[in-house]
């Protein structure tokens, strides 16, 4: 057991509480869509769980899941003590607090303006103040994953730092980027118009600011699923990490180019010129770079594992892989998912593409895909593979995970797929019941029925996955093997120096965020556009 | 096992500079000259304000003319809720509301804005903006009512102002909206739920407890039942006009006469209570 | 004979050249239709406040719908405010250059027509403008597509697209539902 | 792709420890096919990927009409 191992574990059980809390809303919200009869569906409950399940599952899964994975990976990798964990504690529960802010005040019905808040309308102060919490309890642990690194440099002069921990760290320096658009927004105009300082507020600089926000932090969600793919699955495989260059390149092009993106968000708006609009997009594309070196990477990667097991042939090294290892086929099913999601992003990505799109289902299937999909399948093999270190109990059949992953993975494809189609055909989000007489609506009832089914068994799968967590604590207490990242065919003994630290890239970033974003922003000041008045959630009657 | 040095990595950080720096400004090129000329020939858009259009300093697309309106305003109200009017109701001379409220409202409306004669709405549980909306389009003609409008002429905006947030401060929180007497489901649906097929939303999407919807939005919990039907049949008739965009009159003329009926006393049957004050 | 950390990293750099130039190919047929077919995705950095909306010019009430511009032009005018759109249906004729003008006095709206690539944010503050040409016949739905509200779903409109010899414009060149 | 997930390898069931007794030898050995079958997966992946967005692109979003 690591001395993190309490800390570590506190993180994940919330991460997890709100992630099964979050599926229960999402099921009944397909099922509120869907042609057949729902139970308490009207809109202040509909819209009450949609801010409750992308609350639950955008902040609370992912930011406790990689606070807490962080943790491990920074005494695991770098084998030394956590430093600051009294600081890791404070962060911890400060989120925490925050959380249960945040949930009083969605329960309470007076924050629906669901996680993407949607200024000028504007819910209790609770609510956002608790997602400051959240977001102040995350830096605290960005800065200490900066420490860790700098103190493990300081006692390994010239060493490279190991992937695992320069990716971790890579995704906290990000993170403290990314957190600046929301925060802004959050402190400068959404906390003081919900504590009714001030009656107007300007949309297009709130949009901005969240857009700003918006894009980076599926990067943040992703990066614990990529440091899996990098030093976890080639192992797990039996393999080795074909280049350990390129992951420390990946993460970098991650912090450079998911920043400067956000407005791709905002194609659809009328405050955005073209122009910039263009040059975001061009940065976009940049972003599909690395996702694409990364699946080359660890194709190879597996297909030394493969071969070892004695794969024959161009593609013979695929059956040859040790399937039934949890990290091996989570990996699998993530890059499927990937495919398809991946795909759908590119669509939405591509400028005036976006209008075919733009806030239909196609863009709900394509972030289930990539978060729900590939990232969160990874967060569940990343849990049975540290588990056992976190609780000194190693489980004793792995049947019980495999069949979650798979009925994850099937439930995924399910319920997404059926959503591009309908999407293309129009289907709108963020309502809480269609008129299936209307005839075009009518043709999509047995598409949304189908995707229903999807979501039942994500359900079941996230039931399971819980379960089998639970399980581990009975199971048979074993000499539990210290944990090991992968190895590359090359282990670095030299890196640029540019690839071992951020100085460089985090200069890089604020050239493209200014070049990005500079006038995006500055046109509202310079314009001065007409304010809009609040619309308050949390009064009425 | 080394980290290059400083000198060795110099290249590094000059390659990938140059590289980062290049994508930028071919973007750039490509989206701010390129793209817009090239569109702006075909539609006769000049290069100069294409470019302009495409940084966002010309309103319009690089790639179509701008349309244009000559048409003059025919606003169903006067009142915009500008910063001033919005201050001035949170920021009343409390005084001079009350006074005016005891001279003026208190005769019809009650002296506790609980109205004694079904005629006429109670002013407890609004807020400032609903009455101010309301005065306003009274005195400027914007809701014709001979009454009304004889009460207000002598108001000026200040004042009107006074009187609204008057009644709002002295009544505010004083109605529950939970608490129906009627529980007919297709009222009690229409109020909760809406019917999508026939583009009602639900009344409580605006007249809920937690609704976001416009400010000026009054409460009709507790609402006189004859004021209420009242209103709603004015709405569908089009002989009442000043919701702004058709608001109410779209949703009015929609509904049944025994739905206007029904939604009347559905609202007036939700009780007063825990009165502030 | 071993493999050397040079020979996997030429590897890599082939692959990335080969992700270079699907990158590049989508980037190409982007720009191409950008120059040929005027795609771009809708932008109008035109203000107007959203406050005093109905006291505006443009978008007075009896301004909106569909309406044939003195120049020729036809341009049709919406308002989008909590829950319901003004007018809630609308009338364009199919194959022509049709311009949709759209804003909201409350506030962040969008919307979407079926079967087609009309597709917007309505944001306070801002005129959002589509260029587009209706290329099918039709009743299509409009359907509010961004959350507006507790009334967001039942927020819709029809949009529909005639034959060019059915729109017949009135005297003032207005055409209306029904 | 799928399907080859979905079959079992007849070496699925060697244990972890198995693995660690990776020797130099073997891994020079499978080092001069690699990363061929890499090269064919996420080229063919790609070459999809490419062409559905061909697809889509000039198959359902031009024939709507134009934008802009």
């Amino acid at each position: 057991m690591t001395s993190v191992a309490r800390l570590t574990k506190a993180h994940l059980w919330i991460a997890f509480a709100a992630f099964l809390v979050a599926c229960v809303f999402g099921i009944w919200q397909m099922w509120a869509r869907s042609p057949l009869a729902t139970p308490y569906v009207i809109a202040e409950h509909y819209f009450l769980s949609v801010t409750a399940h992308g609350v639950a599952m955008a902040f609370v899964l992912t930011t406790f899941f990689i606070m807490g994975f962080g943790y491990f990976t920074a005494e695991t990798a770098l084998d030394r003590p956590l430093p600051g964990k009294p600081w890791a504690w404070a962060g911890f529960f400060l989120a925490v607090a925050g959380t249960l802010m945040a949930v009083a005040a969605i329960l309470s019905g007076q924050a629906s303006v669901l996680y993407t808040f949607y200024p000028p309308l504007t819910g209790s102060p609770f609510f956002y103040l608790g997602l400051v919490l959240v977001v102040v309890g995350s830096w605290i642990w960005c800065i200490l994953m900066i420490v860790a690194m700098r103190e493990w440099k300081g006692a390994h002069p010239g060493a490279p730092v190991p992937l695992a921990m320069f990716a971790t760290v890579a995704n906290a320096i990000m993170w403290l980027w990314t957190t600046v658009g929301v925060a802004a927004e959050l402190l400068f105009i959404v906390i003081p118009a919900s504590l009714g300082w001030v009656d107007t507020v300007d949309v297009g600089l709130t949009r901005t600011l969240f857009s700003w926000t918006l894009h980076a932090i599926v990067y943040f969600w992703l990066f614990p699923a990529y440091i899996a793919f990098y030093t976890m699955a080639p192992q797990a495989a039996g393999g080795r990490l074909y280049s350990d260059m390129m992951g420390r390149l990946t993460f970098v092009l991650f912090l450079v180019y998911s920043l400067p993106v956000g407005l791709h968000h905002l194609f659809m708006d009328p405050e955005h010129s073209t122009g910039f609009k263009f040059v975001q997009m061009s940065l976009t594309v940049l972003v599909a770079v690395p996702t694409l070196l990364t699946v080359f990477t660890i194709s190879a990667s597996l297909e030394i594992a493969g071969r070892l097991r004695g794969g024959r042939g161009l593609l013979g090294w695929i059956p040859a892989l040790p399937w039934d290892r949890p990290m091996v086929l989570a990996t699998g099913l993530s890059f499927v998912m990937l495919f398809f999601g991946g795909g759908g992003g590119l669509v939405n990505m591509s400028y005036g593409l976006n209008a075919l799109i733009h806030n239909t289902s196609w863009v709900t299937a394509h972030f289930h895909l990539i978060f729900g999909g590939t990232v969160v399948i990874m967060y569940f093999a990343i849990c049975y593979a540290i588990w056992p270190r976190l609780t000194g109990h190693e489980a004793g059949t792995q049947d019980a995970q495999r069949l979650q992953l798979w009925l994850w993975f099937v439930g995924m494809m399910i319920m997404s797929l059926p959503w591009h189609w309908l999407g293309l055909h129009g289907q709108w989000r963020r309502v809480a019941q269609f008129d299936y007489t209307n005839p075009i609506i009518a043709a999509w009832g047995p598409w949304v029925t189908t995707s229903l089914v999807g979501g039942i068994l994500l359900f079941a799968s996230a039931v399971v996955f819980v379960w089998n967590l639970a399980a581990l604590r009975a199971d048979r207490k074993a000499p539990v093997a210290p944990f090991a990242f992968a190895t590359a065919v090359h282990q670095p003994a030299r890196v640029p120096a540019s690839l071992n630290g951020f100085g460089l890239w985090n200069v890089l970033v604020l050239v493209l965020m200014i070049a990005a974003y500079g006038w995006p922003i500055a046109q509202f000041f310079v314009l001065q556009p007409p304010h809009a008045v609040v619309h308050r959630v949390d009064r009425g009657g | 096992m080394s980290v290059e040095s400083e000198a060795e990595d110099r290249p590094w950080q000059v390659r990938a500079s140059v590289i980062v720096v290049a994508i930028v400004v071919v973007a750039a090129l490509l989206g701010f000259v390129v793209l817009p000329v090239v569109q702006g020939r075909s539609a006769g858009v000049d290069a100069f304000s294409a470019i302009c259009r495409a940084l966002g300093l010309q309103a319009g697309s690089p790639a179509v003319r701008q349309p244009v309106s000559a048409t003059r305003a025919e606003p169903v109200s006067l009142v915009a809720w500008t910063e001033e009017v919005i201050a001035r109701l949170h920021n009343p001379n409390e005084e001079n509301g009350s006074d005016l409220a005891a001279n003026i409202c208190a005769s019809c409306h009650g002296a506790d804005g609980v109205s004694p004669d079904p005629a006429f709405p109670h002013m407890a549980g609004q807020s400032a903006f609903a009455i101010y909306k309301q005065l306003h389009d009274f005195k400027n003609g914007a809701r014709g009512n001979e009454i009304m409008a004889s009460v207000v002429e002598q108001l000026d905006d200040e004042q009107m102002a006074d009187i609204a947030a008057h009644f709002a401060y002295f009544t505010k929180g004083a109605l529950d909206p939970t608490t129906p007497v009627t529980n007919d489901p297709a009222i009690v649906r229409l109020v909760e739920r809406g019917i999508t097929a026939r583009g009602l939303p639900a009344c409580a999407s605006c007249h809920g407890a937690h609704a976001g919807g416009p400010i000026e939005t009054p409460t009709l919990a507790g609402q006189r039942h004859e004021y209420l039907a009242a209103q709603l049949r004015a709405f569908a008739k089009g002989e009442r006009r000043n919701d702004i965009y058709h608001r109410m009159r779209d949703i009015a003329t929609k509904l049944t006469d025994s739905e206007i009926e029904e939604l009347a006393a559905y609202y007036a049957g939700i009780g007063l209570y825990q009165r502030i004050k | 004979m071993a493999v050397s950390e040079s020979d996997i990293l030429r590897s890599e750099v082939r692959w990335a050249m080969i992700v270079g130039v699907a990158v590049a190919v989508i980037f190409a047929a982007v720009i191409y239709t950008g120059i040929e077919l005027h795609v771009n995705p809708p932008s109008n950095i035109e203000t107007i406040d959203p406050k005093a909306l109905h006291l505006s010019n443009e978008f007075t009430e009896s301004n909106l719908g569909t309406r044939v511009e003195p120049e020729g032009r036809i341009t049709t005018r919406i308002v989008a405010t909590q829950f319901a759109f003004d007018p809630p249906c609308v009338v364009v004729p199919a194959n022509e250059p049709v311009t949709l003008r759209l804003t909201t006095p409350d506030v962040i709206h969008g919307i979407l027509v079926t079967g087609t690539n009309v597709n917007t944010m309505i944001v306070p503050g801002y005129v959002a403008q589509v260029h587009t040409v209706f290329t099918k016949t039709g009743d299509l739905l409009m359907p509010c597509h961004e959350y507006c509200g507790l009334g967001h779903s039942q927020m819709w409109a029809t949009v529909r697209v005639v034959p060019r010899e059915s729109f017949r414009p009135d005297a003032e060149g207005r055409v209306a539902c029904d | 792709m799928l399907f080859l997930l979905l079959g079992r390898s007849a070496l699925a069931g060697k244990t972890r420890s198995e693995d660690t007794g990776l020797s130099q030898a073997d891994l020079d050995t499978v080092m001069e096919e690699v990363p061929k079958g890499a090269l064919a997966l996420s080229a063919s992946a790609v070459l999809l990927l490419l062409c559905g967005w061909f697809f889509v692109y000039f198959f359902i979003f031009v024939p709507r009409g134009t934008v802009g």
